[in-house]
């Protein structure tokens, strides 16, 4: 048990919730609640043990930690390679806090087949941590598709009315980009074959390969165009605001939460760091994409009758910030994004959580079925407006700290203009966010139906509670943060520079 | 020699008939003679098996001709009853008529 | 002249005893229908026996080749010997309870399903030309008549005079194939064909091609695929099981032994354009008509179109590494389809009526078991990772960018992309929609569940440890005769 | 002189298996067709296959095509009507097509017939290869063959009795 | 000053008293919360002064205490630092008591205006503020300072929707946020620069480099400053970003007396003054500033000339009398201008505490035209507010007098435009005297024109209330003696030299300028007297004496004039018409157009057009098995022609 702890944690971790998954196979379709303590503990026992990561994290070193490597397909040099760096470390515990949160939220709310509910979660776990993990691109892909399945399951039956084009949506959206990077995964090993003559789809020996211009393009679009799917970058964002609305409340914390991300760390750490000169080349339409994303998020989610979808865009404007801080690409910028990509998690998770509070209890996500109903949920009311100075960016709650570092990063790089169109965001935001907080909760109180409505459980006030204590601490104290994306960030830009010098000269 | 039938001659024959066999299977309705069509062009290829064979000195031509008759008289017993069963549903056997299972 | 008459060693019999345990089961189980039809119920365990029998006997069998170099027992085909022995289990497995269900159990049906395996196997075994159609026509024989089957169904009597139609046209041509080829060559041996200059002769690519229809025909590749809809449709569900894995992988396997033989120094482009031609006509269309299906049979049969389509691209890659490709893309193809069929099987109360797809709504909650491993199936058969499917294509798109095929693996995973859009159709009908009818479907019978079970274990023991049979299917490709270096 | 008597066959052959498909009475087509391949088997003679003619006489126009009569009259099917439901696309798009190949494949033919030596010619009955020498290679080199085949042949025979055999048994 | 409590104590006594009234505040009741609450307040304010006075009594050194790194990215590190120098102790000084007395007032205004819940949620605000605002003054750094200035943007934002459930209550609050967001992003694009030009967001570091090598930064310095100049006016309501000013009034009206007149809204004039290095480099923003302050004055005094409504009014004198301390600061004279901030919090604080006990007695109607009178029933409130009127009116020698005259003189003696300016503040001075005599007139002197049961029900406020109003109407007299000008001694002036050291002196420009003759002196005095009294004289003649009878003549005179003024010049619709409305058509658009239309209508296309391809391939199965021969027949053929055909 203690060599597990001390050699497999990682492991641990990542395969905690599939053995849940699998465990609650056994159990009687008919057994619900049990069904969902299971999986609520087994999400718990996965935080738990994640926590030491947090701890026995060494600060000082920029390469990954907690390796494991085991060979999975030797004739081709596919292994279980997994570790973790400062980046990847955030992400996972993200979705370790999020999955028990999502799954406490529903606990009081999945009512249809809870048993494969709690099953398709808990494997969609497993799928997001090991995505987040996997230093093999074998095995990184396999990961990164195995998630798409729970999560079409998860939109597509227990999701809203629309919830079949959105659950089929998604996973054609996803997998028409992660087709070709299927296929430039198998391009890249076989170059590297051809080079030493040796099978490997380990991340380091391929790291190693240099490309011709227009081959590391073709295969820096064909990743790139999967992340920017996952992102979504505008204008590949469609797919996002349905599957969000109709997802349920648990699976839009999670998609909004750790999905998305998913992307953009895809981004940093395969397709950069493969193909620098590429990535350079091509960073400045990133860096327009993502202008335009935050604009256009903010003024379509403005423009929205259904809170779940405002909030969806508001998901689009805020990534845009996030690949603008990547396209700019300075050390400031990156570590920006790589907060944001956490504080976007944070806020907008409690977003979704909490207008599913009000969608439980009044099965509607109008806009105009609510108003007023401050004076009815006072406690979800002061949640929500948390929530909402997060993610539009006060300062003391973490959004502002990414948000100032992405900017002041990316107006240190040579393309200032895009934090002078991105700081607009500032603005619309506010905008946006303000006014649905003003047409749900403020202004009089519009209908009488809305009367009956209850505050929040303490299942759901511990669930948002914990996101609300998260987001004021990376507020007061980012640093312990930003001490761990740091290295990690620091050692990316070193490895792109060395590249690119590197395929400089051929 | 004057007499001898060059080997081309068998060719010819066997291609002719073979192309008249496919032409009936493509243009009869009847199942039988669609049948009778591609027994046609198995007898085709059993010339041209038998024209190599002679011409390359070797029985084997007619060895396999002998197999190819024995299958074709199994093919034809199985085809036949086949035919039979339909017809006790389809009173028919014009393969026009004969589309239950289309789409 | 002076040995005796019989040429017929010992080796001779040990290397056709799997076969002749065929034969054997076969006949014992007719024997019993006619002299003690009360043991009506063991005809399953003899059948399985039966073949448990031959496979005993293939692994035993000594290596190398017998009767004058006409047959073969290689790694390769004991590879593909264990491949068909397993697809026949797992159609013998549904066959029982299936028959059971539908009234027919017959031995007959048994008996003709085991001697069809008998031919496929000669199939893959036979170095001689002659051999594999002699194969090829007994397993079209008894497939046409399990076809037929049903002889109370109009549409099995259908299924069974297009397959015979269709079927017989085909190996008229596969016949003049040989025909060509045996003038080409003087033999019908196929390493007769091996000879220096016989490739550039015309006759040589007509016969050539005259096989490549001909067994185009029996894997189903477009445009020679037309029967295999409508025979899907009007075949027994476990024939079809069979029928839809086994005699496919069987013919591309001959087409991998003819060709490299003749093209012993690498494949001329033209016939390999032609080839990648027929690979993307039948993903495409398959693909793309899958989308349209209404009937589960159907819209598998499209899909094993498309699946062909894709196998195929390993025939264009060609030599030892695109067999390797090929034979693991249909171990995955042969779990994930074989259990397809097998839900299809279990999930439809009668057998006789068609199989519209809409019938399976609400079948997660109805049938879960069924219902949950036919969805894994459908996710393998679209390639998702962590199941066979993906293996499959894994290794195959591997072997086609290797050789730089590029143009092909982006068309073939541009199909996989399309193919998702029917296989989530039927998993959202499975799950997302709510019941057309109330009564359950019928109750999985213990071999039922026992087929559905083993597909799924085959489908993530491929998928998610597939070096070991990576391995042995590269040794065993490896023992190809004429693949090349 | 055999060339002259195989033309001749090889002609009367053609012509009939011609009628086969032209004639719309199945019968009639059948009984067209036991001519050509009486035809046939003298062409068969002619390339020193006097055996296989023997069996084409006895198998096929004896048996086979009997077969198909008997059949014929069990399911007294009528002949096609001219007039009814003709397929124009089928029909031309068939022909067509059946010439396209015809071409092609009498082209090759021709071309890898003048490839190998005309047949050697037959002087005399002696001259004829003995059966003997077929059925040493069928029990040698195609033994297999020979076996197999009778695996086929049973399998044709219960498959025909399962689908001819009355609905009695149900 | 080893044994003084740290500065970092100020904003957390309030910080802490949030925390317990928003989390327990509704448990424990009223009086709980107000203890806690005022507690707070008050705490502060003797910690302030703990650290005020001996900081006054001795050297005016400047300190700065850091308490712990904030965020450490790349090559920017940000401290939590406090800074005490004589311009945070200035505004110190007075924010945390104009607070304290505030929180007292609201004890009495909010008692019977809300229940336990929303009293809590209401000091829980205030103490909120409260740090916010102390964290804006003492912060050392700009990032600290921007921390403070969106916290009590924020709480002005809660409170101006304290009454959520009004329509215009909920729709102010978010207007205030917004524009104050707008000039925010001013303030975040000047960050940024000074950070590309400095390395450094602390004042310390900053402001020595600027001062240190002026040349070097010159060019930057100008767009810097103006996005911070667009940060003051967002913040403190200049034009054109006034607008949220007016509707803040919405909420209660001790939030007005703190938050939009004394504190708050003064934060853009002490983020100029607090700049001045900066700005002083930018001469043209300088100008700029003085330029929009002067204006602001000017449009702000006309529009309140016409309202009736007794706190609006009193919120355009703010937005003019902020423009006054902007053009101070635009003419240089940046202690001149916080001198003013200083007198101004007081009278104003007195005005709309004297204002909202009016309110408090007319039962939340506070529309002057029903009051009337009130003299002699609220005698406390009368007196108050007539000394704060006479105050901002510049009559000697009440507080406005003195900071308002230095103003005008300071812009007197400006080089260029300086006179221009000048004649505007004065004019302007004349126009403020004229309005606030004009409400106080109809509010105190006359009949009551209110209902029976207003009639009845007016009162003087209690204590709680009273109290505040007293010590601020003191201080409105008093409070401009500490500042008087040159021409009562050498030594009259006791804040200018205060505030000297601010004023750092930049390499290359010493500032001398020499103080005006003394004559000059006197007679601007007496000019600006002259025209606040005959202000004063005129509102008293028309509407005290005659009821408004000239008034009205004029107004029926030029309707069009007079409804333009009364509609505040309709700046709002003319905002909704530029800005909003063309935003809002625009996100319809992009939504319905672009999203909908474009992106998912061409993937929706691609995806139909393929299952269309599908159904109909699907009728090529056409179940005739001839027709399936016939496409193997053909397939052969294309696969010869094409295999063959390429031999």
């Amino acid at each position: 048990m203690d060599a597990l702890l001390r050699d497999h944690l990682l492991t641990l971790v990542v395969f905690l919730p599939a053995a849940g998954a699998a465990l609650l196979l056994f159990f009687p379709h008919s057994a619900r609640i049990a069904a969902r303590n299971v999986a609520l503990g087994v999400s718990l026992v996965a935080l738990a043990a994640s926590l030491p990561l947090w701890t026995r994290f060494a600060l000082d070193q920029g390469g990954f930690q907690f390796r494991e490597k085991i060979a999975w397909i030797p004739q081709l040099g596919i292994s279980y390679a997994i570790g973790i760096d400062g980046i990847s470390l955030l992400l996972v515990l993200l979705t370790t806090v999020l999955t028990p949160v999502s799954l406490l939220f529903s606990l009081t709310h999945v009512e249809k087949e809870v048993r494969g509910f709690s099953i398709a979660f808990l494997v969609l776990e497993t799928g997001m941590l090991g995505s987040l993990v996997a230093l093999d691109l074998a095995l990184f892909y396999v990961f990164w598709e195995v998630m798409l399945v729970p999560m079409y399951f998860i939109i597509g039956i227990w999701g809203g009315p629309r919830r079949i084009y959105a659950s089929m949506k998604f996973f054609l959206f996803t997998m028409a980009g992660s087709l070709l990077m299927f296929l430039a995964i198998l391009f890249l090993a076989i170059r590297y074959h051809a080079a030493t003559g040796g099978w490997s789809f380990a991340l380091e020996d391929l790291y190693r390969l240099t490309f011709t211009g227009s081959t590391e393009t073709l295969l820096f679009l064909a990743f790139a165009l999967a992340f920017a799917i996952k992102v979504p970058v505008f204008p590949l964002h469609t797919w996002l605001p349905d599957a969000h609305t109709e997802a349920p409340t648990a699976g839009s914390i999670i998609l909004a939460g750790v999905l998305l991300k998913l992307g953009v760390y895809g981004y940093l750490r395969f397709a950069l760091p493969l193909f620098p000169g590429a990535a350079m080349r091509f960073a400045p339409w990133l860096g327009v994409l993502g202008v335009i994303g935050v604009v256009y998020g903010a003024l379509v989610a403005w423009a929205q009758h259904d809170m779940k979808r405002l909030v969806a865009y508001s998901s689009v404007s805020h990534l845009g910030l996030v690949v603008i801080g990547v396209g700019a690409f300075t050390t400031m910028s990156l570590s920006g994004s790589v907060l944001q990509m956490i504080n976007h998690g944070l806020s907008t998770g409690a977003l979704f959580l909490l207008v599913g509070v009000l969608y439980e209890r009044r099965h509607t996500r109008e806009i105009d079925a609510y108003g007023g109903v401050a004076a009815v949920v006072p406690v979800t009311t002061a949640l929500f407006l948390i929530a909402t100075l997060s993610s539009i960016g006060l300062p003391g709650l973490n959004g502002f700290v990414g948000e100032f570092t992405i900017l002041l990063g990316t107006w240190l790089s040579p393309h200032r203009w895009w934090a002078i169109a991105a700081a607009t965001g500032v603005i619309l935001s506010a905008v946006y966010m303000l006014t649905l907080v003003q047409r749900v909760f403020w202004s009089p109180f519009a209908h009488e139906e809305n009367r009956k409505l209850t505050d929040v459980r303490p299942s759901e006030f511990i669930a948002a509670a914990t996101l609300v204590v998260l987001m004021v601490w990376i507020g007061v104290r980012p640093n312990d943060l930003l001490d761990r994306i740091r290295p990690a960030v620091e050692s990316l830009q070193k490895s792109v520079a060395a590249k690119q010098i590197a395929e400089a000269q051929p | 020699m004057i007499g001898s039938i060059p080997l081309f001659d068998v060719l010819l024959v066997s291609g002719a008939l073979f192309s008249i066999g496919i032409a009936g299977a493509l243009l009869r309705r009847n199942a039988i003679q669609i049948f009778l069509s591609i027994e046609l062009m198995m007898n085709a290829a059993n010339l041209a098996l038998l024209g190599y064979g002679a011409a390359l000195g070797t029985h084997q031509g007619q060895v396999i001709v002998f197999f190819v008759i024995a299958i074709a008289a199994a093919e034809a017993s199985v085809g036949l009853a086949i035919f039979v069963a339909l017809f006790r549903h389809t009173e028919t056997i014009d393969v026009n008529k004969i589309n239950l299972l289309k789409w | 002249m002076t040995e005796h008459f019989v040429h017929f060693t010992h080796a001779d019999l040990l290397s056709i005893a799997p076969e002749i345990a065929l034969a054997a089961a076969g006949c014992l189980i007719l024997l019993i229908e006619g002299f003690a039809p009360a043991l009506r119920r063991w005809f399953a365990t003899i059948a399985l026996g039966g073949i448990a029998g031959s496979l005993y006997f293939l692994v035993n069998a000594p290596p190398g080749t017998t009767f004058g170099g006409r047959y073969d027992t290689s790694p390769l085909t004991v590879f593909v010997g264990l491949f068909l022995g397993a697809a026949a289990v797992l159609a013998l497995l549904v066959a029982r309870p299936y028959l059971e269900r539908s009234g027919e159990e017959r031995g007959e049906f048994y008996a003709l399903l085991l001697w069809g395996h008998l031919g496929v196997c000669l199939m893959t075994r036979g170095l001689d030309l002659l051999i594999i159609f002699i194969g090829l026509e007994t397993l079209s024989l008894s497939f046409y008549v399990l076809a037929g089957f049903f002889r109370r169904v109009a549409a099995s009597s259908e299924a069974g005079l297009k397959y015979f139609l269709t079927g017989a046209f085909g190996s008229a041509f596969t016949l003049y194939g040989v025909a060509l080829l045996f003038g080409a060559s003087g033999g019908t041996r196929i390493d007769e064909l091996a000879r220096p200059g016989l490739a550039d002769s015309s006759a040589v690519t007509f016969g050539l091609l005259f096989l490549l229809v001909g067994f185009g025909f029996k894997m189903s590749l477009a445009p020679f695929h037309a029967w295999a809809p409508d025979v899907y449709q009007g075949m027994p569900t476990p024939a079809v099981a069979y029928l839809s894995v086994a005699p496919k992988g069987a013919a591309l396997l001959v087409l991998f032994r003819v060709f490299s033989a003749v093209f012993e120094n690498g494949m001329p482009d033209r016939f390999r354009a032609g080839i990648a031609a027929l690979a993307i006509l039948s993903m495409t269309l398959g693909n793309v008509v899958a989308l349209a299906q209404r009937d589960a049979k159907r819209l598998l049969a499209y899909s094993g179109i498309a699946q062909m389509g894709y196998v195929t691209i390993a025939l264009v890659v060609f030599g030892r590494e695109g067999l390797a490709a090929a034979l693991v893309f249909f171990c995955a193809y042969l779990v994930s389809n074989v259990g397809a069929f097998a839900a299809v099987s279990a999930l439809y109360r009668d057998e006789t009526k068609p199989h519209p797809i809409a019938m399976l709504a609400g079948a997660g909650r109805r049938a879960p078991f069924a219902a949950a491993v036919f969805a894994l199936c459908l996710f393998s058969l679209a390639g998702i990772p962590a199941t066979a499917g993906f293996i499959g294509k894994f290794f195959l798109f591997k072997a086609a960018l290797e050789k730089g095929l590029y143009t092909l693996a982006l068309i073939g995973v541009a199909n996989s992309l399309v193919s998702i859009g029917y296989y989530l159709k039927v998993v959202y009908i499975l799950y997302m929609r709510d019941p057309v009818e109330t009564e359950a479907p019928p109750v999985l019978a213990p071999a039922d569940r026992l087929a559905l079970a083993l597909c799924a274990a085959g489908i993530f023991a491929i998928g998610v440890f597939p070096s070991t049979l990576w391995e042995v299917a590269r040794r065993a490709a490896a023992t190809l005769p004429f693949g090349g270096p | 002189m055999e060339r002259l008597i195989f033309d001749a066959a090889a002609l009367l052959a053609i012509l009939f298996a011609g009628l086969m498909i032209a004639l719309r009475d199945p019968v009639k087509s059948v009984l067209a067709l036991v001519v050509s391949f009486f035809a046939l088997a003298v062409c068969y003679v002619l390339v020193l296959a006097p055996f296989i003619a023997a069996l084409q006489i006895i198998v096929y126009a004896g048996a086979i095509l009997v077969l198909f009569l008997f059949v014929l009259m069990l399911l007294n099917v009528g002949p096609e009507k001219p007039d009814q439901d003709r397929r124009p696309i089928q029909t031309v798009l068939g022909s067509l097509a059946v010439v396209v190949f015809a071409g092609m494949l009498l082209g090759m033919l021709r071309a890898s017939g003048s490839r190998l030596p005309a047949l050697p010619e037959a002087v005399g009955v002696d001259a004829l290869p003995d059966p003997a020498a077929i059925a040493r290679l069928l029990f040698s080199d195609y033994l297999l063959h020979f076996e197999a085949v009778s695996v086929l042949l049973l399998t044709a025979l219960v498959g025909a009795f399962v689908l001819a055999r009355g609905e009695d048994a149900k | 000053m080893t044994s003084s409590l740290p500065l970092w104590v100020l904003p957390a006594i309030p910080l802490a008293g949030f925390a317990i009234n928003a989390l327990l505040g509704t448990r424990f009741g009223k009086s709980f919360v107000t203890a806690v609450g005022v507690g707070a307040a008050g705490l502060a304010t003797l910690a302030a002064y703990s650290r005020l006075v001996p900081f006054v009594a001795g050297s005016h050194a400047t300190v700065v205490e850091t308490v712990t790194n904030w965020m450490t990215v790349g090559t920017l590190s940000i401290d939590i630092s406090f800074r005490l120098d004589p311009l945070s102790a200035l505004m110190l000084a007075f924010v945390t008591f104009v607070a304290f007395l505030i929180h007292v007032y609201a004890i009495g205004y909010m008692h019977h205006e809300a229940t336990d819940a929303g009293y809590a949620r209401f000091f829980a605000y205030l103490n909120l503020f409260l740090f916010a605002m102390l964290t804006l003054v003492l912060a050392e750094s700009f990032l600290l300072m921007f921390v403070g200035w969106e916290g009590v943007g924020l709480c002005s934002y809660l409170l101006i929707g304290y009454y959520f459930d009004l329509e215009d209550a909920a729709a102010a609050g978010r207007k205030a946020f917004v524009v104050n967001r707008i000039g925010d992003y001013g303030f975040l694009l000047g960050m940024f620069g000074i950070f590309a030009a400095f390395g450094s967001l602390n004042y310390t570091e900053v402001f020595r480099k600027a001062a240190e090598q002026p040349a070097q930064f010159g060019p930057a310095l100008s767009v810097i400053c103006l996005c911070l100049f667009i940060g003051a006016m967002g913040k403190s309501a200049q034009v054109p970003l006034y607008v949220w000013l007016p509707d803040a009034m919405a909420g209660p009206t001790p939030v007005s007396a703190l938050i939009h007149a004394a504190t708050m809204v003064t934060a853009g004039v002490y983020m100029v003054a607090r700049c001045n290095v900066l700005f002083r480099l930018a001469p043209e923003v300088m100008l700029f500033v003085a330029g929009i302050g002067c204006f602001t004055a000017l449009f702000a005094g006309t529009i309140a000339i016409a309202q009736n409504d007794l706190k609006k009014v009193l919120a355009y004198s703010t937005i003019s009398q902020l423009g006054y301390m902007f053009l101070a600061c635009g003419v240089g004279a940046f202690a001149v201008g916080m001198f003013h901030v200083m007198t101004h919090a007081c009278f104003k604080a007195c005005l709309f505490l004297g204002a909202g006990s009016v309110m408090h007695a007319m039962s939340g109607d506070l529309d002057v035209r029903h009051m009337g009178g009130l003299k002699a029933k609220m005698p406390i409130t009368y007196w108050t507010f007539l000394a704060a009127t006479l105050a901002i009116a510049g009559i000697p020698p009440f507080a406005g007098f003195f900071s308002k005259d230095a103003i005008l003189s300071s812009s007197f003696e400006a080089p260029g435009l300086g006179r221009l300016l000048w004649f505007v503040g004065l004019f302007t001075a004349g126009l403020t005297a004229f309005y606030m005599f004009r409400i106080v007139s109809l509010t105190f002197f006359g009949e009551f024109r209110g209902t029976k049961e207003q009639a009845h029900h007016v009162h003087e406020s209690p204590s709680s209330m009273t109290f505040p109003l007293v010590v601020l109407g003191l201080l409105s007299v008093v409070a401009g003696w500490i500042g008087l000008p040159a021409v009562f001694g050498e030594h009259a002036n006791v804040i200018g030299p205060f505030l000297a050291p601010i004023i750092a002196p930049i390499a290359g420009h010493e500032a001398a300028h020499e103080a005006l003759p003394h004559a000059t002196e006197w007679l601007l005095m007496a000019v600006s007297v002259a025209v606040a009294a005959s202000g004063l004289y005129l509102a008293y003649a028309w509407y005290a004496k005659q009821g408004g009878r000239t008034p009205a003549r004029l107004a029926a005179s030029y309707p069009g004039v007079y409804a333009l003024v009364a509609d505040k010049y309709r700046i709002d619709e003319l905002y909704d018409v530029l800005f909003v409305r063309p935003l809002a058509w625009l996100a319809r658009t992009l939504w319905k157009v672009v999203d909908v239309l474009i992106i998912d209508g061409l993937l929706n296309a691609a995806a139909f057009l393929v299952e269309l391809t599908g159904d109909f391939l699907r009728f090529l199965q056409t179940g005739n098995v001839r027709n399936y021969a016939l496409t193997f027949f053909l397939g052969l053929i294309a696969l010869l022609i094409f295999v063959v055909g390429a031999m």
